[in-house]
């Protein structure tokens, strides 16, 4: 034959080079580099400080927000994480898990607190005419309405879950032993199906929700630690109920068989079922929980932001799948971990990078990681 | 010309083989008529289905001729897409959802070059297939970018790569730090994005082209005595640019399908460390294949481009990548015809269909009707259904889209995950594997024991030949007579 | 039927002395060479200094307990796993650390403990994928015009041999099905056929009779003679002791990632080591 | 009347049906075999007597309860035990979890039957704590039949237990089994090591594509010409 | 019957205009009204009972470029050779070069102010609206001479718009003096602006410039007041005056500063008081630009009598520019029939005397200066500008 030769040598030197660029070295290689990197950059950081090129106040300030940024993407990133690796496949509708929160949660706090005063129409539909109210009008803040804004907050996880839990009934329950990728691909049809029946109703503009934030500026005495000289109480509010759940969850999972008993399914499914594990009623408890975060933190953020639109789940979504994946799939700790790490760099990054850049950065960052350890952060470090 | 291009070209290739050229057409290509046959009667019956339906919705000639053009721009469009992904999903098992990304390195690399050198930001004033050949190579390039340092990572973490690799794409011609790059005049225009100046618009340089335009010419004078004006006709001549870069990308990825390469791609999707254990160099194989796909889509950028005169970046929103896959989905991954056939049927039902809806109702319904679903339930309320219809189909045409796309997506994903032609015997191999060498009647043989007899002559008048294969030394005798042993189980 | 089989086993094993001695091409160094390997996963020592050699035109059993390292001796050898420690020799070249593809390239071909056939690709398709050095898996070739004539012509010759191969496996009533669509015992058969497709030097089979029945072992067994004779080496991974004790001219034993013994099937009955760690109460 | 009884049990995957009228029965305290080709369908009727297939017609009663349409969640707490053929263990998990998950539906992990498995597999208690998926294939096998055990069960289906273990194990594992049933556990047994099995077993059956093809006394079986020359290999 | 005239009802119809504007997506909110600013001289002549058949057609760009060619396409091929449209600057001038201007159709953008659009072909692509080039030079005049902003900071829409005004308005400053500490592009609908804020408040400018939209302004501001608000004065231009915003962003913002040009023509009232009546409620941004766009479009094709992109363009100005009798909003059933006639005309409108130059600009434009208060927004003060 002879034919197929010409020019082997040639490619075989090829692939002897990418291999060796492609095996472990190349990755210990991006690992130095990024490590590298990130020296210089803290060193760079100090050097600001010192030299008054950064003010102390603006960096505490980027990690301030940074934190509050985690917070929202941990909530809807545990549950996507949890739902990724008990259902095996990632969710593209879990960011408009998020919007139905938002939206559902938000009109039950209207319905509460403009109840009698306007139309029910109105208040669902957060005003659809100009005579309607605004969140102002309504004072839905948490000083001024909590408890419509508490019941919101249930009602954001209850109806979310309940969406999400007639989702997999309609959809991934008649797909339960098709690969990931059709179940993926099917979850981008629920994402733009509900999107867009939410915008159907609501439409596709966008709503204010909320009364301006209540501010705290005088402390008391005995809050000289405190590093702020004023708190924003929605935010407060924020910080608050995301650290419980996630505390909340982490004991539920510790110290019930549902932890166990997720971890055996995302291991086995067959086995599983075959060691007498409910497996419908544990994807029942997954969607739960991770519905239920994913409504509460569309809630949160809109009582955070104010603001929204049916939007606002798609837009977190991207940056959801790059903390869950980063902190390796399966294991709450992770989807943490890489919360912290997508919130704090969108927000420490802009020391050194312009704000329409942020986000490059973070999956930039996203893909590195990957490279370096293809099983993220935490992958294979078995967490609750 | 769709007809006898494809057709002819296998034709020619095979007859070297003394005896097999008359079967080999039949045999390369098992299904090719079939599939023609297949694409003209969908894409002729969607045309007579639009035309009559537009027709009696009083949109009148020009109207509907327009609409019939606007769907076969946006399905070469989707077909282009589709196939380029084929190649990566369908073939190769790679899930890139950054389709948009790839876009949108060739659409700007294009226009980069061929932008006026005056303009704001400043382009190089190349001439536009220079731009489109510079597109492509960027996005190859940046396809090997980044393929080969991800090629460990996991399918469906190198989908999120992939999806976070074009939202990089994205914010960064956006963003304003290379909005003009340095103290350079040149640079992506930010959210302003690029103009290429009118005089450098392709279609009118497609009229300036010797047979092309001259075509171009007798189009239009037929289109005047029709009643079809020469705007449609102009883009129509674009659409048909299209149709021919359809038909190549069509020829090349079947031929790739075809073929020992596209077999190896096939054998990495099922089971990579299968093949490289065969000793099949999967890695070079997973990185041509993804920088030809990314080129691809690199050009499908460009041509898309190519018909407008201003480029930016919301064009390349991730959403753009949703469509290609659904075109892909709904024809059937894994097959070249249905990616053809899945993108006329996304931009002909999903794309376009809802704004064709809209048109007809407010040809016969008017345009008053409520802006909020408050209204149209309060209306509704009040005895009015048309108020409802009319906010559904007009009001909310875009959302009804959108919702239809997903409906689609999640049935075909329940009821056809193989896509609308079904699972498809696509055999990569560039001979008909289902038949011996030199078997001489023109039927389907049947498998199996029946031709043995055929097959153990056919066996001896090839080993004189075959010095290559181990086999040779295999006594033909002895096959038959455990095939016989076989029989009596 | 089965009568004439068990002769036929006999026979082979009895011919197959003499064929290593004839055997044209016979070299006197082994064609594989362990040495010293080690590969650790994290704090378990897999393989730990395993050395052994595989002598050309033989069949050699590897056998040892389970968790001895076999499978990882066999995946560092092929390429699968890099080892951390010793060097791997075949056909006089040093392969240790090279990619899978590269040593198949070589000639050293291996089947998995599971089998891998390629699920969505037809019987057929699976044998084409597999021989060496086709024109048509570089893109260009497989796109030019000038190179398709070729590679067509190729392609006719492949398939010639892809259908003798099934025949000899008496699995050519299954060449369109998908390889999904196969039985446990079928899938081993395709996956032997199509290594054997690649015209390799060496064959490593890791437990190729696992799960397989009865009958069908013995066509196994019945044509990895057959294919001995046609001049392929063979190394076995096996847990069946008939089979190891009937078939191989040599037999290694691992145990805890070392070698604990080699030698002919009846010197290993014999040592005491051996039946206590392995072979048991057995024999 | 039969601890275990199989009438006419059609049953396949989706629409596909493998297993064809197949009638099965295994008395308390019994031990019974099942051998056959490969994809006879061995596997399936195991399977769908846990409940994981779809079920087609016939009937399966154990302890006089009629078992066919349970899920395998309900079907565990009846008493049967089931060791599946692949993917038994849970790959990721401990050898300690997986145990544990062996008494998933119990309240608290039985300490003195973990004592027991320990005891007969030592090879576990040594790797307690290592990821089960990193086991070799016969460490694996082991810690699947222990997992099993955890709920000491009266009936346990082993699908193939000895595919894959050294010689030594092989007898073993045999050996454990005769033990278990002579501890009043009815066993139902696949495999492929035909020979050994109808030797100890106490009634066979020769599964062929999808049907019953002979039922007889282990050793009757193996000393049947046409059962020898078709299914054992001679 | 009916439903085969109604669409090519072009064959008897003395005019045929379509009104392309952003009636959901990004500008959805301000789109929607300019729409109904600019149909309602057809609803105007219907209800007065004139003997003209005028055929207006509205599409929608969905605020993106490849709609917007898509619906202009549309528009063209079902035989509207004028167009009131587009807003968004972006799809305003791909529409013109994709489509209008090879295709001869006559486009009056009520609503796109990119400086840009001035270089583009007169013929085919006019505005009633102002050019950023004056807006930005007004607004720097604001900041530096009025307000004595002595550093500043700007925060842009990513788009042709707010990059337009945001480059003109920088250049502006620096002429006069000021110092530009940072130019910082925002992405619309984003869940927080906290970054955009902190590197552009947190510079601690005299003022803010802010070019948007409400849809992203409204979260912009939420989060100003919550956290940056230090009284620095915020200046913003016509896309961010919404006399909603203060409602709903939940704070007086008066702080806040606007400019936008002014709807203060020879027909305002007129105008006004006929838009109230039939939409119930105010006119907003650019709605007297777009009624006056479909006024001229109308009157220049009963003039040219064809209903052919070229011979509108050729009595475009005829019909606007001063000379001949006056007509505006008032009176306008009485210039189709003058203007019929072949008499000459002048249009006065309700965004102002309507007067095009060579380029397709208007010749002078009025800014209105004005602040938010608790219940909207109210004008101050104006300014005159002339090229
Ligand atoms: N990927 C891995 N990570 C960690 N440990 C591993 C890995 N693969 C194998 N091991 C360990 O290495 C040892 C040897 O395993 P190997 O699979 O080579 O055994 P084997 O001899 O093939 O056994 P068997 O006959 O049961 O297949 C075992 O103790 C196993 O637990
Ligand atoms: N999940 C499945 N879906 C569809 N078909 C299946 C499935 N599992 C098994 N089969 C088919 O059912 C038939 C019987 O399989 P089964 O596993 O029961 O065979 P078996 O007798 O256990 O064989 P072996 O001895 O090889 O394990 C085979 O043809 C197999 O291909
Ligand atoms: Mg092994
Ligand atoms: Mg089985």
């Amino acid at each position: 034959m002879g034919v197929g030769n010409t020019g082997d040598n040639v490619s075989n030197l090829i692939d002897d080079t990418r291999d060796r660029l492609s095996s472990l070295s190349g990755q210990e290689l991006f690992a130095l580099l990024l490590l590298l990197g990130i020296a210089i950059l803290l060193i760079d950081l100090v050097r600001r400080l010192t030299m008054g090129e950064l003010a102390l106040g603006r960096l505490w300030r980027y990690t301030w927000n940074g934190l509050v940024d985690s917070l929202y993407i941990a909530l809807a990133a545990i549950g996507l994480s949890m739902t990724y690796s008990i259902l095996r496949f990632a969710n593209f509708s879990h960011g408009d898990l998020v919007t139905t929160g938002a939206f559902s949660g938000w009109a039950v706090a209207w319905v509460i607190g403009g109840w009698g005063m306007y139309g029910i129409g109105e208040l669902v539909l957060f005003s659809p005419t100009p005579a309607g109210p605004t969140g102002g009008e309504l004072g839905m803040d948490v000083l001024a309405s909590p408890v419509a804004i508490l019941v919101g907050l249930v009602a954001a996880a209850l109806l979310t879950i309940g969406v999400a839990l007639a989702i997999d009934r309609l959809v991934y329950k008649r797909m339960r032993d098709t690969g990931g990728i059709p179940l993926l691909i099917a979850s981008v049809g629920v994402a733009l199906a509900l999107r867009y029946i939410i915008g159907v109703f609501w439409t596709v503009e966008s709503h204010s929700a909320t009364a301006s934030a209540p501010i705290i500026e005088d402390f008391p005495d005995w809050m000289w630690w405190v590093p702020f000289d004023r708190v924003n109480l929605h935010e407060l509010t924020l910080v608050l109920i995301a650290v419980g759940l996630i505390i909340g969850l982490h004991l539920l999972l510790q110290y019930t068989k549902l932890g166990k008993a997720m971890r055996a399914m995302a291991d086995n499914k067959d086995l599983a079922l075959i060691t007498g594990i409910p497996t419908e009623r544990v994807i029942f408890a997954t969607w739960t929980i991770g519905a239920g975060l994913a409504g509460v933190a569309g809630y949160l953020i809109v009582l955070d932001r104010g603001q929204f639109s049916i939007n606002i789940g798609w837009f977190l979504l991207l940056l959801i799948f790059a903390a869950v994946i980063l902190g390796g799939i399966g294991s709450i700790y992770g989807a943490l971990v890489g919360s912290l790490v997508i919130g704090l760099t969108i927000n420490v990054s802009l020391v050194w990078i312009p704000a329409d850049m942020n986000e490059i950065a973070a999956f930039t960052l996203m893909i590195l990681i990957l490279i370096i350890k293809p099983d993220g952060l935490l992958g294979g470090v078995e967490t609750a | 010309m769709s007809e006898t291009d494809p057709d002819g070209d296998p034709e020619t290739e095979t007859t070297d083989g003394p005896d097999s050229a008359d079967d080999s057409s039949a045999m390369i290509r098992p299904k090719w008529r079939e599939d023609l046959l297949l694409i003209a009667k969908i894409v002729l019956a969607t045309y007579v289905g639009f035309f009559v339906v537009g027709i009696l919705s009083g949109a009148g000639i020009n109207s509907t001729v327009g609409t019939l053009q606007s769907i076969t721009f946006w399905a070469a469009l989707f077909a282009l897409g589709a196939l380029a992904l084929n190649l990566h999903w369908g073939y190769t098992g790679m899930f890139n959802i950054g389709v948009a990304g790839f876009m949108a390195i060739g659409a700007y690399t294009m226009s980069i070059a061929i932008a006026s050198p005056d303009g704001s930001p400043a382009g190089f004033g190349l001439p536009i297939p220079v731009g489109i050949i510079l597109g492509m190579i960027a996005a190859g390039i940046a396809g090997l970018v980044l393929v080969i340092p991800t090629l460990r990572v996991r399918a469906d973490y190198f989908a999120i790569v992939t999806l976070g690799f074009s939202e990089i794409v994205r914010l960064s011609v956006q963003s304003r730090s290379l909005r003009r790059i340095g103290d350079t005049e040149y640079g992506t225009g930010g959210g302003q994005g690029i103009r290429a100046t009118p005089v450098d618009s392709v279609i009118p340089w497609l009229f300036d082209q010797p047979v092309i335009g001259d075509v171009g010419n007798v189009f239009l004078e037929i289109g005047a005595a029709i009643g079809i004006a020469s705007s449609v006709l102009m883009r129509g001549m674009y659409t048909g640019v299209l149709i021919l870069f359809v038909i190549a990308f069509y020829i090349l990825l079947t031929r790739i399908a075809y073929s020992p390469f596209g077999r190896v791609l096939k054998a990495i999707r099922d089971d990579e460390l299968a093949a490289k254990s065969l000793g099949k160099r999967t890695d070079r194989a997973k990185i041509v294949a993804f920088a030809v796909g990314c080129a691809l889509m690199g050009l499908v950028g460009t041509l898309w481009m190519g018909s407008r005169t201003h480029i930016s970046p919301d064009s390349f929103m991730p959403l753009i990548t949703f469509y290609v896959f659904v075109a892909l989905i709904v024809g059937g991954s894994g097959s070249n015809t249905g990616s053809v056939i899945g993108g006329f049927a996304f931009a002909a039902f999903i794309f376009e269909g809802p704004r064709f809806v809209r048109t007809i109702v407010r040809e016969n319904l008017g345009t008053d009707f409520p802006r909020t679903a408050y209204g149209a339930f309060a209306e509704l309320g009040g005895g009015d259904p048309t108020a409802m219809i009319g906010y559904v189909l007009y009001q909310q045409a875009d959302e009804v889209r959108y919702i239809l796309l997903g409906v689609v997506l999640i049935v075909i994903m329940i009821k056809r995950p193989d896509g609308l032609l079904g699972h498809r015997k696509e055999i990569s191999a560039g001979v008909d594997l289902t038949r011996r060498g030199a078997v001489a009647d023109g039927g389907r043989p049947a498998v199996g024991g029946d031709t043995d007899a055929a097959a153990a002559d056919d066996r001896q008048s090839n080993t004189g030949d075959d010095n290559d294969s181990q086999m040779e030394t295999n006594d033909p005798d002895t096959t038959t007579a455990e095939n016989g042993g076989k029989d009596h189980e | 039927m089965s009568d004439v089989e068990t002769d036929v086993t006999e026979v082979a094993s009895e011919d197959s002395e003499n064929d290593t001695e004839t055997a044209s091409h016979a070299v006197d160094s082994p064609i594989l060479a362990v040495e010293n390997l080690e590969k650790r996963f994290g704090g378990i020592v897999a393989v730990d200094g395993a050395s052994f050699s595989v002598e050309r035109g033989s069949i050699t059993g590897l056998i040892g307990p389970n968790g001895a390292g076999k499978s990882t001796t066999f995946n560092c050898i092929t390429g699968v796993h890099t080892p951390n420690e010793g060097r791997v020799v075949f056909d006089g070249d040093e392969i240790t650390g090279q990619q899978p593809h590269q040593i198949a390239n070589r000639g050293l071909v291996r089947t998995f403990q599971i089998a891998r056939e390629l699920p969505e690709m037809t019987v057929l398709e699976n044998m084409m994928l597999a021989p060496k050095n086709q024109i048509g898996e570089s893109l260009w070739r497989s796109v030019l015009p000038h190179f398709r004539g070729e590679m067509v012509e190729q392609e006719e010759q492949l398939r010639e041999q892809a259908w003798e191969m099934l025949e000899f496996f008496e699995i050519d009533h299954l060449a369109e099905e998908y390889a999904e669509n196969l039985s446990g015992g079928q899938r081993k058969l395709l996956e032997l056929a199509r290594a054997l497709q690649t015209e390799p030097e060496m064959l490593m089979l890791d437990e190729p009779m696992a799960g397989v029945n009865p009958t069908l072992e013995h066509k196994l067994l019945e044509h990895i003679h057959e294919l001995r004779e046609q001049g392929y080496t063979f190394l076995i991974v096996e847990h069946d002791m008939d089979v190891i004790m009937n078939n191989c001219e040599r037999v290694i034993v691992m145990h805890q990632g070392a070698v604990l013994d080699e030698g002919t099937p009846a010197e290993i009955k014999d040592n005491e080591q051996v039946i206590e760690a392995y072979l048991g109460g057995e024999i | 009347m039969a601890l275990l009884d199989v009438d006419g049990l059609d049953a396949g995957y989706g629409d596909l049906q493998i297993v064809e009228n197949v009638d099965l029965a295994v008395d308390a305290g019994e031990y019974v075999t099942i051998v056959g080709p490969n994809g006879a369908g061995k596997s399936t009727v195991m399977k769908s007597i846990f409940g994981l297939t779809t079920h087609m017609g016939g009937s399966i009663t154990f302890s006089d309860e009629e078992i066919s349409g349970y899920r395998p969640e309900d079907i565990i707490t009846t008493g049967i035990g089931y060791v599946p053929q692949n993917g038994n263990i849970f790959p990721s998990m401990s050898v300690m979890e997986n145990l544990e998950m062996g008494a998933y539906i119990l309240d608290e992990v039985p300490q003195d039957r973990l004592d027991r498995i320990f005891n007969r597999f030592p090879i576990l208690d040594e790797r307690r704590g290592q990821t089960a998926g990193d086991l070799s294939g016969g460490q694996q096998q082991m810690l699947a039949m222990g997992r099993a055990l955890m709920l000491d069960p009266d009936l346990l289906l082993l699908d193939e237990p000895s595919a894959g273990l050294a010689p030594d194990l092989v007898d073993d594992m045999f050996d454990r089994i005769d033990q278990i049933n002579e501890a009043g556990t009815s066993i139902l047994l696949v495999e492929q090591n035909a020979k050994e099995a109808l030797r100890r077993c106490s009634r066979g059956y020769v599964l062929v594509q999808g049907q019953n093809r002979y039922v007889d006394e282990g050793d009757a079986l193996l000393a049947d010409e046409q059962v020898r020359q078709d299914f054992l290999g001679g | 019957l009916d439903a085969l005239g109604a669409g090519d009802n072009g064959e008897d119809a003395d005019a045929r205009i379509g009104v392309l504007q952003p009636e959901s997506g990004d500008l959805g909110d301000l789109g929607t009204p300019i729409a109904d600013g600019a149909e309602l001289p057809t609803i105007q002549l219907e209800n007065e009972g004139v003997d003209f058949s005028i055929d207006l057609r509205r599409e929608d760009t969905e605020t993106t470029p490849d709609v917007g060619v898509n619906r202009a396409e549309a528009l063209l091929d079902a035989g509207y050779p004028a167009v009131t449209g587009a807003a968004a600057s972006d799809v305003t001038i791909t529409c013109a070069e994709d489509v209008w201007i090879p295709n001869e159709v006559v486009a009056i953008s009520p609503a796109s102010t990119s400086p840009d659009i001035t270089d583009m072909d007169g013929n085919w692509l006019l505005r009633t609206a102002p050019s950023d080039a004056w807006q930005g030079d007004a607004m720097a005049e604001i900041a530096v001479e009025q307000e004595g902003a002595e550093e500043i900071a700007t925060l842009y829409l990513n788009n042709d718009y707010g990059q337009g005004l945001n480059d003109e308005f920088v250049a502006g400053c620096e002429d006069r003096g000021a110092e530009v500490l940072e130019e910082v592009p925002f992405e619309p609908e984003q869940p927080s602006y906290d970054s955009e804020l902190e590197s552009t408040i947190g510079e601690e400018p005299d003022l803010l410039m802010v070019v948007g939209y409400p849809e992203s302004g409204q979260v912009i501001f939420r989060d100003f007041y919550s956290d940056f608000d230090d009284g620095t004065t915020i200046l913003v231009p016509d896309g961010l005056i919404d006399p909603s915003l203060p409602g709903q962003v939940d704070n007086p913002m008066e702080n806040v500063m606007g400019t936008a040009p002014s709807a203060r023509g020879p027909g305002r009232d007129a105008f006004t008081d006929m838009y109230e009546d039939e939409f119930g409620r105010e006119p907003g941004v650019f709605n007297g630009q777009a009624y006056d766009a479909t006024a001229v479009l109308i009157l220049a094709t009963l003039a040219g009598g064809e209903i052919d992109g070229a011979t509108i363009s050729e009595h475009v100005r005829e019909v606007a520019n001063p000379g001949g009798e006056e007509i505006g909003p008032s009176n306008l059933d009485e210039g189709l029939e003058m203007a019929a006639n072949g008499d000459e005309i002048q249009y006065l409108g309700a965004s102002g005397s309507v007067d095009f130059d060579d380029n397709g600009d208007q010749v002078a434009v009025t800014y209105d200066i004005g602040r938010y208060h608790e219940d909207g927004y109210d004008v101050e003060d104006t300014i005159e500008y002339e090229s």
